[in-house]
């Protein structure tokens, strides 16, 4: 069998082919739920859902499930994807925001990156131009990042999976624009997160690890696409990590005293099963001698890093009704409940 | 224009090793990418099409297809140069320095950094002032071109100590501290390209 | 922070501790699905099903969401968690199938390893010992063992979860103790399975890859215990990876032209989905290329080996029933749908 | 037992990485961890119990605690011991024997294994073999017992050039040949430290 001169330890042809394959494949096995517009660039419903606020996201690929897997009756009606760890181009989100229009104009979920904020902006105003109207939702819950002249703001990472699912019930039941978009923008405010990577990761076109991370040393303060994080520290307990990101998360965020949350534990790709449970049952233990009640939660790889090990906590402040829009059926490749 | 994808594609990994340092080891790729884009779509026009039109076009091609920050950034930069440049079939150092200025304008726009938020821009913004300082001393195109070049790899060195405040770099904090900027060297990959031009027209 | 003097890039605490954490962490995360009884160290559901077959399975840990993600509605009524990568002891399977026995009888799904198969038979006997009626069924689908006098017979890989899910939804609807059994033993019949790995892992009480793999190469013919394989080759394209994994179930299984398929593209934990995806859009291809119609499929990691990169095609050749039990409702916390 | 455990806990990782060779690596975890639990069981008894319960108990422990392949063997394997030895309060070179063939008969019953499938079975059976021929040529029990340590040495030596035909290592086909077995390397640990029992007991 003839080697392939590409990245070590990858499944793939072409690196440069990587996002186009992958996307072509998702449709193939998920036919029932999204349809691939391989012109386009983009993902959209197999079956669009006619006359209600349209709901698009996009960004980088090798976060996936995220956003292609989000697709579906109950969360996004389009995403689109861009190379691996590079925003989209405008002519994607045009299309998509197009596509999904019904009349009721379109939210567009932003992660806050330089790239993403930029590209979608040329987008909406291009979208705006063909006279649909556009709500841009800017998510940026990583409390990593000091928000501060002195950065580019905070980025968007585990909220958007939670404010696509809940922004996507209420586009479902048929709020109107500036509601969905309200929705979402309250996720947004009401979410934290904090990441933790103990390893880096393998972009195809790059074929080498982006840093590396000797044994017994972890990154903490990461984002979702390899980069380092703040700072680097030796490699803590399961108990002692899950103590620095509720730390991080919960004096950010500063819920109310004995409040509902939603704890996200999310795996960041390369981080097995066995140890994201054992992680969750440290962090849900300790949110409880705080007094917080998890009445909702989500444990799983849904926004990663290629085959990046590590994990991140997002914790949602719930009220009635974010709760009720989370237990909405939800139709999707990767998020799938009362369907 | 190709002179540019040329130096790109020959610096694309030195790019992407940078972008790896403080961001996400991709700006090589996506501006060669870009580049070869660009390549195609000039490629398809004749000659007769005057350099505005051309940068214009490229300014589009690498929008559509650069996609991260760069993408935006330097489609805005190429987009703003050719208008400025408008439908001239020639154009003398001051047309080109008002065209620069334009790109640099856009790129401020859009992205909003100061000179010493360690970008494309502190490359960019030395490079202009050196231009117009060469050409106001008199000096022929292509010496204020070489002076424009050389100020832009100062610029792009000088980057090295600064903390990046805008970009992926700026999540880093002081760790962004010590490495040169990407987008500060694509920038001098391109004035040197566009001196290098300038020079074979003669 | 502490250091912790354990495996490198792992979320844990004490390496003799993690499978009983993340056990606990599991039944946390999912409380409405699955009860963790720590004193007999089984999973079994929340809400006990009465009066119908009981279906219970079990094995080494380190392949999740293998077994314990299993268990609920349309499923498995227990799993029984043995250590990473070694069988569980006959005390767990005979306590599961004590508590999911409502007097019908119980099936066990039993992995064919040479640990699983004796720990299994003495918990059979036990349980006859106790008056209760069980059916074990063997899982042996690798096409990558030769089934012989020389090895100890083929590997049980992705085809336990086919079964699984399958024999399942017959419990479900009420089928008897030898239809449910049968049916499982149908799928075994039915599938098959050929692996490749990328990388090894790294078990937490072991600390250190089982096997290294220089970059550019693969190993063919694995397992799902991060054993080496039957072969090292050069790393293929994920086109001749899909050939190589098609050619060796599809010559063993034989199945009727233009038959009806459901193919498995399992990841084996370290691979991430944007490579899985594109596997399973050359598998389908080439599927169809050879006149079979996948008309259910399954992509995702399902049955691992920890962090191992890589992954598995498992293909089972479908009939109506075998259909329409495979798209009968299940809910847990790895599979779920029509719930 | 203790002296069992005491080898086991010391060879832990070598058996481990035997088993990283040819199986799945946690052969010496899965012994340490059921000779830990058997070390606890027996210390709850007083000296009053017969060896043969004492083995028994053994058995009953290692099989709910091993797990894998090892566990119901080992643990038939002392079990079946145990109750060859019965409730004498005392054993001589020939009871012990009896026990020992009782063990391998345990193991083969339940494993199907054949001499020279690369398994603990070639070492337990040279060992007893020995340990039958220097009873019958009238040697004392710590000799005879010298000598089925060496024996088992050898036999688990000999599984080097073996390929697999029994357990996970089979699956490796010829790549299992060049490898000593873990099974048979942790008999002729059990062999050995019966043996420093004997010894102590004077
Ligand atoms: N706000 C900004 N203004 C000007 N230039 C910027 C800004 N943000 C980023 N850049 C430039 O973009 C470069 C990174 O480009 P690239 O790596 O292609 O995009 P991304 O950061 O999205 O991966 C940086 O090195 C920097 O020079
Ligand atoms: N059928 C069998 N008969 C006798 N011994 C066996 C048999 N199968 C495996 N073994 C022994 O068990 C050992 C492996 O034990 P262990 O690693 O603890 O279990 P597992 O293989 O389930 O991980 C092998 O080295 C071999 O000596
Ligand atoms: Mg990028
Ligand atoms: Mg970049
Ligand atoms: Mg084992
Ligand atoms: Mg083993």
């Amino acid at each position: 069998m003839a080697t392939v001169a590409t990245p070590m330890k990858k499944l793939l042809n072409d690196p440069a082919e990587v996002v186009k394959e992958s996307l072509a494949g998702l449709a193939a096995a998920h036919g029932g739920l999204v349809r691939y517009d391989a012109e386009a660039q983009i993902l959209v419903r197999a079956n669009p859902a006619a006359d209600k606020v349209g709901l698009i996201s996009g960004g980088g690929s090798g976060h996936e499930p995220m956003h292609g897997g989000f697709v579906g009756p109950g969360m996004l009606d389009a995403a689109c994807p861009g190379e691996v760890f590079t925003s989209p181009v405008p002519e994607q989100m045009l299309a998509a925001t197009k596509a999904v229009d019904s009349g009721k104009g379109v939210v567009h979920i932003v992660k806050n990156y330089t790239g993403d904020v930029m590209n979608f902006k040329l987008a909406a105003e291009d979208a705006l131009d063909e006279g649909i109207d556009v709500e841009s939702v800017l998510i940026d819950d990583d409390v990593a990042v000091q928000d501060s002249l002195y950065t580019a703001g905070r980025r968007g990472v585990g909220a958007t999976v939670l404010a696509e699912k809940i922004a996507g019930a209420a586009a479902e039941r048929g709020d109107d624009l500036g509601t969905v978009a309200g929705i979402a923008r309250l996720v947004n405010e009401k979410a934290r997160s904090y990441g933790v990577a103990l390893s880096s990761c393998i972009p195809p076109a790059a074929g080498s690890p982006i840093f590396d991370l000797p044994d017994g040393e972890m990154e903490v303060g990461i984002g979702i696409h390899g980069e380092p994080g703040r700072e680097r520290r030796p490699l803590g307990s399961a108990g002692e990590i899950a103590e620095l990101m509720i730390e991080a998360v919960v004096s950010d965020l500063a819920p109310a005293d004995g409040a509902a949350v939603l704890p996200f534990v999310n795996g960041m790709g390369g981080t097995p099963q066995l140890e994201l449970y054992l992680l969750y049952g440290e962090i849900e233990r300790r949110l409880r001698n705080r007094g917080l009640r998890p009445e909702r939660r989500l444990v799983g790889s849904y926004i990663t890093s290629l085959e990046m090990a590590g994990a991140s906590l997002t914790l949602l402040e719930l009220d009635d009704e974010l709760t009720a829009l989370w237990d909405a059926p939800v139709d999707t490749p990767a998020l799938r409940w009362g369907a | 224009m190709t002179l540019v994808a040329e130096s790109v594609k020959d610096q694309r990994d030195y790019l992407t090793q940078l972008d790896a340092a403080i961001g996400d080891g991709d700006h090589g790729v996506n501006m060669d990418r870009g580049f070869d884009a660009v390549g195609k779509a000039l490629a398809g026009q004749d000659g007769s099409v005057p350099p505005g039109k051309l940068l214009t076009l490229a300014g589009k091609t690498l929008v559509s297809t650069v996609g991260g920050a760069s993408g935006p950034l330097w489609g805005t930069a190429f987009r703003r140069a050719g208008r400025a440049l408008g439908d001239g079939e020639e154009f003398d150092g001051q047309d080109l320095l008002r065209a620069l200025r334009a790109a640099l304008e856009g790129v401020v726009e859009l992205g909003a950094a100061q000179p010493g938020d360690k970008t494309m821009v502190d490359a960019l913004g030395p490079a202009i002032d050196a231009l117009g300082a060469a050409l106001d001393a008199g000096e022929p195109l292509d010496r204020a071109l070489a002076a424009a070049t050389e100020a832009a790899e100062e610029g792009a060195r000088a980057t090295v100590p600064l903390q990046a405040r805008k970009g992926r770099a700026s999540y880093l904090g002081e760790r962004s501290i010590g490495h040169q900027d990407p987008g500060a060297t694509s920038a001098v990959l391109i004035v040197a390209a566009l001196q290098r031009a300038v020079e074979r027209e003669g």
